[in-house]
C-alpha cells in the first residue's frame, strides 16, 4: 500500500477525451474529484466510480479507475450491491438532479436509510442536460424548457430536506466552481463511515445558464453564501453578517452595533432539527449555506451484514455443502 | 407416550389383512388454520422413509388469511405414493379428508369414482355450510352418493382424547389434524414413529403440546382399530429406486441448494437480490438462513433494485443471483440488459405463476418463456435453463451458474409455482462430483504485449469477456450500458462494430450448446410417428402419458428440453425424425410457436391455461387423438 | 347532488366478502372509511379507492365505490394520473408500508412534492402482510421474520419524517382501533386542498402481533400517546403530563407544582420545525404524537394543470384540428 | 434587404445555364455549433415549396456536446430532393458540405464518387486537424482526388460580407452557415425569398441578426455569381405528386398531430404521460404545446410512473397515451399488462434505437418487436401497429388510437428513430375524412336487467367490455390485476374462468383483424418468384430496390405489414403465393422468426443491425442475388 502516497491526480486521468460542452461544470468536479482521491492514500485499484445516465454520469469514463456507466437512477442500487458484497472497496457514485431525484429516487432514498457506505454526489444543474433540457424535479416552479413550455408548476424537492427526511447521516453541499470548498467537502464525504450524500450546485451552460449565478457571480460570493463549519458561528459576508437563532426560526443580522460573532448560532452537524432549519435557508432572504449539514456515525449497512455473516459461522462453523444437502430427513435405498 | 405409540408401528398385528397397492393418491383439505400442510408432509416423509416413491402438490389458498370455514379459505396438501418410478402427484385422489364442509366443496370434484372420503362430521352444521355457501347439506342431497363415506366426529373425538390434559378447547382443537393423521396411518399400515419423533423435536420447548398431539394421533390409529371403521386397509410396498440417500424436497428448496453448491464449487460467496414475491419467496427465505456459507441475501426496495444490487455484486466478483417472478421479470429486464451488454455472470431466477399482470398469483403457469427470451429493448439473448422436477431444480440450478460463469454471460432459470411447491425423493448427489467451476478472474498477468488490458478481449473459445474485478491492480477499466468497442470496450458508436457486438453477443449464447449435450429421446431415437416434446415442468404428466400409451401399444417418444436457449444443437434433427410432434405447454403455445419459426417444423400445441398442471389422462387422451388421426 | 345527503355508511359497502384475516387491523379501518365518506356531501360515483399490492390493498374491493386494484407500489402514480385528468372526482389511495415506502417509495414522495389531491393512507403494520411476513422498511431493527432469520439490520424510515422531507402539504397519524380519531384524521385529510398523506398504525395479528401495543393497549392509551391539535397545548395522560419546549428540544414534564398546560408546547401545524420535531418523538421516552403534524395550503396540481390548458384556450382560443394540421410551412400540389 | 434578395431568385439571370437533374442527395455537415439542422431544413422547405418530393435525415452527435471541432461533435443534415416519387433520403450524398476537418472525416466516406464538395478552408488547419485525428491534411495526402472539391473561405468571407455591421465577430461567424446556404441555393437555382421570410420571422426581435443572416445568404448566392466558382449548376423540377396541399414534415411531429387528431375525433381530451427518452422525446415537446387543444402533458419521475398516470387517466376517460423508447418500454411492461388485464384503451409508443440496454440512443433499429408482442409475464396479447414512413406517422396514431378506443385494448405504437427525425412531404388530410371515433362511455342504461352492471361484459362484435368512467351513477365497480371473472369482473381464481380470459383477451385482439383490411401486395398479387416483405421504417429502401429490379426487368413484389399484431388475414395466403420471401429487417430477424413460426413459411432474412436504414442499394443488391439463385 506504500506506493499509494505517490499517486497524483493524473494517476487518476482515465485516456478517453472529455466530452462535455465547454464551460460545463463537470470539469471542476472532475478536477476537484481527482485532485482529492491520491490524497486519501487508498491504493488505485480499490476505487470504483459507479453512475446513472446523464450528462454528469459520463463522469466514470474520465477516471482511471473501476467505473460502471449504470442504468438511468439505478447507480445507488448497483453500489449498494457492490459495497456491501465487497467493503473492502471505496464505491462513489455520481449522479444527476434528474437521475437521482426522478427516476432514481427510491434507491437514493433507500441507500441513505440503510447507510451503505457509499458517497452520492449529485451534481445539481435543475435540468436534464443529456435529454437537451427538459425541467427536473429540482427545477424552480414556472420553469420554461422544451416539455414545459408555458412553465413548470410542480415544487421541486428540496434535496437536502429529502435526503434528511430519509435519515441519512451525511449531508453536505457544495459548489462546482468552488473548488477548495469542493475537494474539502468531498474529503469530509469520503472519510464518512457510512452513506454520504453531497449536493454539488453545478452549472450547465447550455440547458440552464446562470442557474446559481446569484451565488457563484464574485459580486455574490460573499453575501449569498454561508458557510457551515462544526462549531463555528454562522458569519458571512465577510464577517458583516451573521445567522442567529430567535426562538425558533433563523435570522440574518448585520453584525456591528454591539452584535458579534459571539451572538451568532454555532453550527452543529449533529442536531438534526438545525440541519432541518439550514434547509430552509433560501435565496434571496438567505444566504445558501454550503458544507457539511449533517454528520453522525450510525451503524453501517455492510459492516452490519459482514458481521452477522461472521456471527452465524462463529455460531454454526463454516458451512459444509456435504451437511447441507444431506440435512432433514433422508433415507437410504439399495 | 413413545412406548404406547410404538405398539402401533405400521407392522403390527391389526384385524384386517391390508391389501397391496402399487399406487395412491391422498389430499388433506382443511381450513388453513388445521394444519393440513403439516399433516400432509408427515404422511409423505414417513412414506418416503419406507421407501415409496412419491410427489407431492400443496394447495394454498390464494393470498390472504380467509376468515375460517369459508371456501377462499380451503388449504389442501395432495401426495401421492407408489412402489414404482412416478412422476406427478396424480390426477385424481383415491383419498380426500375434507376436515369442512368448504374443503369438501372445493375438492370433491376431483375424487375419484368410488374414492374414499373422511369428512370431519362436527363441523357439518349450518353455520359452516353458509360459510362454504352450501344451500342444503352435502350429506343429503345425493352428490356424495359414488363414494365411500366415512364420518368422522374428528373434533369430539380429539377433545376426548385430550380431556386429561390441561390443554383448553382451543388447543385441543389444534390437534384434530394429527387424529386424522392417525387415521390415514392406520389405512395405510404404516409407522407412527417418525411423526412422533418429529413433533417431540418440533415442540421440544412445548412437551405438552407435543405429548396432546401423539395423543390425539395415537387416537385415531386406535379408533380404526377399535371401531373396524374402514372395511379395508392398504399398503404399498417400497418403490425400486437407484440406489442411495434421499430426501424428500420441494424445488425451490433444491434449487436454494443448488446455487449454495454453485457458490462452493465456484469458491465465490454468494450474492442474492431480491424483493418477496410469490411463489418465489421461499428461495429469499432459505437462502437467508444460509449465511455461515457467506451467502448474503439482500432485500431489496424493489425488484429493479434487487438485480441492480446482484448486478453490483456481479461486478465485484459474488455468484451473483436475483429470484422473482413474472411481474418481476418485468421489472428487472431493464436491469437484465444491463447485465447482458456489460457480459457480467449472473442468474436470474423465473419462479413463474399466472398471468398477466398479478394474474393468479399462486397458480402455476409456463406463460413467462417468451417472456423472460425477448422481453427486453435490442437484440438481446440469454441462456435459459428449465428444471422439469422439484428434485431436478438442483441440478438446473448448478447448470445456470456452470453457463453463467463459464460464458459471463446472465442466465435465466426459468421454474414455476408448480415445482417451487411440489416435491419428490431427491437422491443426494456426491459433492465431488459436481462440476468445478473455479477460477473466473482475471489478473494483473492478463495485460497485452502493450500493458493494456482489454475488458472485451475473447475467449477462443467460448468468447467470454474477462471478468476483472474491482481491487485488482492495474486492471482498471469501464463498463457501462452503452455499446462498447470490441476489445478495448470504449464507448463505442461504430456502425460495424455495433453488427460484430450484436453477433458477438448472439455467438457467445449458441456457443453454450457446446457444452450441453444432445437431446435425449425417449421410446425409438431413429423416429417415428409421434414425439411428444415439452419442457420445464410437464415433465412427470407428458411421461406419465407416454409410458401408459406405450404400456397400451403405442409407438409414442418424448424428449424434453431442459435448455430453451439455445437448444440441443440435435434438436433439429430429432424433430424432422418424426411425422407429428405433440407439445403440451402451460401456454397458449410459447414454445412451439419458436421451434416452428425455428425449424419450420408442423408442431401441434396442447395448451392448458388454467393455473393448474396438466394431468397424465388428458395428455394420454391427446396422444389418442393424434395416433388416431394419423392412422386414417 | 341532494341525493347525497340520504347516504349511509351501508351505501358504501360492496358486495364481496371481506377477506382479510380475522382480527386484522384493515377491518377497523374500512369501518371508518365507511363511515365517513357518506358524510362528506359528495355523490357517491365520485368517490374512487386506488390501491397497490398488499392486504390493505384489497380495500377497494369492499368499497362500493369505483375502485382500482392497481400493481405493487404505482397506486400513486395512477391516482395522479385519475385525479389531474379528473380533478372533479374524489381520489383515494390505500397502501401499505411495503406497497408505498419499498417499491412504491418514489411515487409517494413525487405525488406529495406535486401536492396532487389525492387522499393517501397508509396502513403501517411494519410488515409484509400478503407476502407472509417478510420485514418492511418501517419494521424496526432486529425484527426476525422469513427473509431475517437472525434479524434486520436496516434502520426504518420515519414515514412522517420522510413524506415532510418530501414536501408534504398534510402529514397526519392515527391508528387502526381508535376509530373516533381515524375518522376526524381522515375527515381533516378529506378537506384538505391538494396531497394528505395520514399514516395508520394497524396491527396485522397474523405477521406482527402487539406492533402498536405499548400505545394500544388499554393501560398505555393515555400515558403512549399524545394528541396534536391545532391551537391546544400538548397535554397527555388525562391532563397529567405534558410537553414543553426547552430551547431546541421537547420534554416531558409532568403537569403540577406550578407547572400548567400554559406552559405545555401549543401546537400549531403549520410550523415545518414543529412537525420535524413531533416526527422525532419515538416511545418509550415519548408518547406517540397522533393527528395532523402539518397541514397548509399551498398551489394543487390539478387545478394548476387545468389553469395552464384553460390560460392557453383563452390565449389562442380553443385549437382547431384544420389549422393545426395545416400549420407551417405549406404548398400547394395540382 | 428583402428587395435585394428578391434579384436573386432562383430564376434570374445568371451565367450558368442549369442543368436538370431528377433526383440530388445533398448533406451538410458540421459541428453541432454549426447550424447544419437549421441550413438543412431550409433547403428541404424550399424545395418543398418548389414542389420536389423529397425526404430527409438528420444525424445528431450522439448525447453530449462534445467540445467544438472533435469527431463526436459533428452534426449533419441529408436532404434528398426528386422530380419524382421518392421514398428514402438517399444512399449517397450528391453533395457534401464540410465546414471543417471533423465533418470532413465523418461523412466523406458516403459521399458519391466525383461528387461535389465543399469545405470551409479557413477551418483546416492543425488545431482542427488535431482535434478531428487527422494526422496530415486531408486536401493534401490525395485522400479527396476522386472528388470535385471546393475550397471556400466560408468564416473570413463571411466576416467580411458583414464587416459594416455592428456585430462582434462571434455572432459573425454564427452567420457563416448561411453563406454556404446562400451557395447550395444558387448552384441548385433555388429562390431564398423562403429563407429571408422565415429568418424575419425567426428574428422578429433582432431585425440585425435577421439582417446579418440574410446579408451572409446573400453573400454566398453572390460569391457564386460572380466568381464563377462552380462550372455547373443544377435544376431540379417539381414531382408529380398527387394534388393537395402539403407540408414537410418529420416522424414524431406527425404522430403528435395524429394523436391530436385522435382525440379531436373522439372527442376525449388527451394525457400524455413521458418520460424523456431519445429519440422519443420529441414527442413530449410537441405536445407540450397543445394545450388549448385540451392536451395534459405530464412529465413524470420515471417512466414507470408515466404509463401508471396514463392508465389513471384511461380509466378515467381520457384518450391516454404514453411514449418512450425502448428501455423505457422494459420499465412500462408491467404496466402495459395492467391495461391488458383491465381492458383499458390507451396507447403505448415506442421510438426504437439501438439496444441492447443504453444501446446506441441515436441510432435507429427495429429490434424491439418481439420486446413489445412478447415482453410482458403470462399471456398478454397487444396489437401492434408501425408505420413506415415520416408522413405515415399521422396516420398510424389515428389508427392506434382508433384500435384502441373501439376494442378496449391498450396498443403499441412501434416507430424508430429514422421515421423519428426523417422528414418528407405530407399531404394534408381532410378532417372530415378522419375516422369518428366517438361515442365511447358506458351509461346509467348499461344496466343489465336485474340492474346490475356487468363492468366485463362483451360486445358482441369486439369482445371489448364497456368504459364505464368514474363519475357515472349507477356503473360503481372495480378493476385490477388479479384475473378476473368475465361479466362482473370479480377476482376468480377459477381455472376454467382463467382459461376463457386467456382466449377472450387473445380473441379480442385477434378480431382487430376485422377491421385492418387485406395486407396489399405491389407487383404481382396472383404471386411469383420472389416477395420482399418489410415492416416499419423499411418501405423506403424496400420501394426503392423493387422499384428498381422491376425497372431492371426482375419480376418481384412487395409487400408491407404495418399491423403486426394482429396480421392481415390474407398474410398467409399471400405468404404461400411465392417461391421465396424476403424480409429486410434492423434486427436479426425479429418478424420473420413470427411470420416462420406462424406460417411454417421459409422467410429469408436480411439483417442490418449498424443503427442505421438499409440502402436501396444493399436491398437490390440482396434482390438480385435470390434471383440469381432461383434462376440456377
Ligand atoms: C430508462 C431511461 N429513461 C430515460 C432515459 C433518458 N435520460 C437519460 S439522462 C436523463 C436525465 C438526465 O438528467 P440529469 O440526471 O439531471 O443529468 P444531467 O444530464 O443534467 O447531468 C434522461 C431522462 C434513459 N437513458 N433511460
Ligand atoms: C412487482 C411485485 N413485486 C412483489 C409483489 C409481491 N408483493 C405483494 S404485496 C407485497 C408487500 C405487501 O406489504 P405491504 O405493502 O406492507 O402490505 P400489507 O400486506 O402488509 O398490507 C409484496 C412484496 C407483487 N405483487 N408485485
Ligand atoms: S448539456 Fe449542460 S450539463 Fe450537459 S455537458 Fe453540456 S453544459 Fe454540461
Ligand atoms: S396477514 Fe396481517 S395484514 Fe394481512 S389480512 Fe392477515 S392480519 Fe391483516
Ligand atoms: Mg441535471
Ligand atoms: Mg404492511
Amino acid at each position: 500500500m506504500t506506493e499509494t502516497a505517490t499517486l497524483t491526480r493524473k494517476d487518476f486521468q482515465s485516456d478517453q477525451d472529455v466530452r462535455w460542452c465547454p464551460g460545463c461544470g463537470d470539469y471542476a468536479i472532475l478536477k476537484a474529484v481527482q485532485s482529492l482521491l491520491p490524497e486519501l492514500g487508498i491504493p488505485k485499484e480499490k476505487f470504483v466510480v459507479v453512475s446513472g445516465i446523464g450528462c454528469s454520469s459520463r463522469f466514470p469514463y474520465y477516471m482511471d479507475t473501476f467505473g460502471f456507466h449504470t442504468i438511468h437512477g439505478r447507480a445507488p442500487a448497483i453500489a449498494t450491491g457492490l459495497k456491501t458484497s465487497r467493503p473492502d472497496l471505496d464505491v462513489w457514485v455520481i449522479t444527476g438532479d434528474g437521475d437521482s431525484m426522478s427516476i432514481g429516487g427510491n434507491h437514493l432514498i433507500h441507500a441513505l436509510r440503510r447507510n451503505v457506505g457509499i458517497k452520492i454526489l449529485m451534481f445539481n444543474n435543475r435540468i436534464y442536460g443529456l435529454t437537451k433540457g427538459q425541467y427536473s424535479p429540482t427545477s424552480e416552479v414556472g420553469k420554461r424548457t422544451s416539455s414545459t413550455p408555458v412553465g413548470s408548476i410542480d415544487p421541486p424537492f428540496n434535496p437536502l430536506a429529502l435526503t434528511l427526511g430519509a435519515g441519512a447521516s451525511f449531508v453536505a453541499r457544495s459548489v462546482d466552481i468552488f473548488q477548495q470548498h469542493l475537494v474539502d467537502t468531498l474529503r469530509r464525504a469520503a472519510e464518512h463511515r457510512g452513506s454520504a450524500f453531497v449536493e454539488i450546485y453545478q452549472n450547465c451552460n447550455i440547458f440552464n445558464d446562470h442557474a446559481f449565478a446569484y451565488m457563484t457571480d464574485k459580486a455574490n460570493r460573499e453575501s449569498q453564501a454561508v458557510y457551515l463549519e462544526h462549531g463555528k458561528p454562522l458569519v458571512f459576508n465577510g464577517g458583516a453578517q451573521g445567522i442567529v437563532l430567535n426562538g425558533m426560526r433563523l435570522e440574518v443580522k448585520d453584525l456591528g452595533n454591539g452584535l458579534t460573532e459571539e451572538d451568532c448560532l454555532v453550527w452543529d452537524e449533529t442536531n438534526p432539527l438545525l440541519a432541518q432549519m439550514a434547509t430552509q435557508l433560501l435565496p434571496p432572504e438567505f444566504p445558501t449555506p454550503l458544507g457539511v449539514l449533517r454528520a453522525v456515525e450510525q451503524p453501517v449497512f455492510e459492516q452490519s451484514v459482514g458481521a452477522q455473516i461472521q456471527n452465524e459461522i462463529d455460531r454454526q462453523g463454516t458451512g459444509s455443502l456435504e451437511e447441507l444437502l444431506s440435512a432433514g430427513d433422508t433415507w437410504k435405498v439399495g | 407416550m413413545t412406548s404406547t405409540a410404538s405398539v402401533h408401528d405400521g407392522t403390527d398385528g391389526a384385524d384386517v389383512a391390508p391389501e397391496q397397492l402399487s399406487d395412491v393418491v391422498i389430499r388433506f383439505a382443511g381450513d388453513s388454520g388445521d394444519g393440513m400442510q403439516l399433516t400432509g408432509s408427515q404422511f409423505t416423509n414417513t412414506s418416503a422413509i419406507l421407501g415409496n416413491d412419491l410427489s407431492t402438490l400443496p394447495d394454498f389458498p390464494a393470498e390472504i388469511r380467509a376468515p375460517a370455514g369459508t371456501l377462499p379459505g380451503v388449504s389442501a396438501f395432495q401426495v401421492r405414493i407408489a412402489d414404482y418410478d412416478i412422476h406427478t402427484p396424480g390426477d385424481v385422489p383415491d383419498v380426500l379428508v375434507a376436515m369442512n364442509p368448504a374443503a369438501l366443496k372445493t375438492n370433491i370434484g376431483d375424487l375419484k369414482p368410488n374414492g374414499i372420503l373422511i369428512l370431519n362430521s362436527n363441523e357439518f352444521k349450518k353455520v359452516n355450510f353458509k360459510k362454504a355457501k352450501y344451500e342444503v347439506d352435502p350429506r343429503e342431497d345425493g352428490s356424495l352418493d359414488g363414494f365411500r363415506v366415512f364420518e368422522v366426529e374428528l373434533t369430539r373425538l380429539t377433545r376426548e382424547a385430550l380431556a386429561e390434559t390441561e390443554l383448553g378447547n382451543r388447543d385441543k382443537d389444534r390437534c384434530k389434524n394429527l387424529f386424522a393423521l392417525g387415521m390415514i396411518y392406520w389405512l395405510f399400515s404404516r409407522t407412527m414413529d417418525n411423526t412422533i419423533e418429529w413433533l417431540g423435536k418440533k415442540f421440544a420447548k412445548k412437551p405438552d403440546i407435543a405429548a396432546a398431539n401423539i395423543r390425539a394421533m395415537n387416537a385415531g390409529w386406535n379408533y380404526c382399530d377399535i371401531t373396524g371403521a374402514f372395511q379395508v386397509r392398504y399398503e404399498v410396498m417400497p418403490a425400486k429406486l437407484e440406489p442411495g440417500t434421499y430426501r424428500n424436497i420441494n424445488g425451490n428448496s433444491a434449487a436454494a441448494l443448488g446455487f449454495v453448491a454453485g457458490s462452493r464449487r465456484s469458491g465465490l460467496p454468494l450474492f442474492l437480490g431480491s424483493y418477496p414475491i410469490t411463489p418465489a419467496s421461499s428461495l429469499l427465505h432459505e437462502l437467508a438462513r444460509y449465511k455461515h456459507f457467506n451467502v448474503t441475501t439482500f432485500q431489496a426496495e424493489d425488484e429493479i433494485a434487487a438485480i441492480c444490487a446482484s448486478i453490483g455484486a456481479a461486478f465485484g466478483g459474488s455468484l451473483a443471483i436475483t429470484t422473482t417472478s413474472g411481474p418481476g421479470i418485468a421489472l428487472k429486464s431493464e436491469g437484465m440488459n444491463l447485465a447482458v451488454m456489460t457480459e457480467l455472470p449472473m442468474v436470474v431466477v423465473n419462479i413463474q405463476r399466472g398471468g398477466p399482470s398479478t394474474g393468479l398469483p399462486t397458480k402455476t403457469e409456463q406463460s413467462d418463456l417468451l417472456q423472460v427470451l425477448f422481453g427486453r429493448n435490442g437484440e438481446s439473448p440469454m441462456p435459459v435453463v428449465a428444471p422439469s422436477s422439484p428434485a431436478d431444480c438442483f441440478d438446473a440450478a448448478v447448470e445456470a451458474c456452470r453457463i453463467a460463469l463459464r460464458h459471463m454471460v446472465p442466465v435465466i432459470f426459468l421454474s414455476d409455482g408448480y415445482l417451487a411447491n411440489g416435491s419428490e425423493p431427491w437422491k443426494l448427489p456426491t459433492v465431488e462430483d459436481l462440476p468445478d467451476l473455479r477460477g473466473n478472474f482475471a489478473s494483473g498477468d492478463d495485460l497485452d504485449d502493450d500493458g493494456q488490458f482489454l475488458p472485451y478481449r475473447r475467449d477462443a473459445e467460448t468468447l467470454a469477456r474477462p471478468w476483472a474485478v474491482p481491487g485488482t491492480p492495474g486492471l482498471e477499466h469501464r463498463i457501462g450500458g452503452l455499446e462498447k468497442q470490441d476489445g478495448t470496450g470504449n464507448v463505442s458508436y461504430d456502425p460495424e462494430n455495433h453488427e460484430l457486438m450484436t453477433h458477438l453477443r448472439a455467438e457467445k449464447v449458441a456457443r453454450v450448446a457446446d457444452t450441453i449435450g444432445d437431446l435425449e429421446v425417449h421410446g425409438d431415437p431413429e423416429g417415428g410417428e409421434l414425439l411428444v416434446m415439452g419442457w420445464g415442468s410437464t415433465l412427470g404428466a407428458i411421461t406419465g402419458a407416454v409410458n401408459t400409451a406405450c404400456d397400451n401399444g403405442l409407438k409414442v417418444s418424448r424428449a424434453h428440453l431442459r435448455h430453451l436457449n439455445p437448444f440441443p444443437k440435435n434438436l433439429g434433427d430429432v424433430l424432422s425424425r418424426f411425422d407429428k410432434v405433440l407439445m403440451p405447454e402451460m401456454n397458449t403455445g410459447q414454445l412451439a410457436l419458436l421451434l416452428r419459426g425455428k425449424f419450420l417444423k408442423d408442431i401441434v400445441t396442447y395448451s392448458k391455461v388454467q393455473g393448474k398442471p396438466f394431468t397424465r389422462n388428458e395428455i394420454l387422451a391427446k396422444i389418442e387423438e393424434m395416433m388416431e388421426v394419423g392412422n386414417d
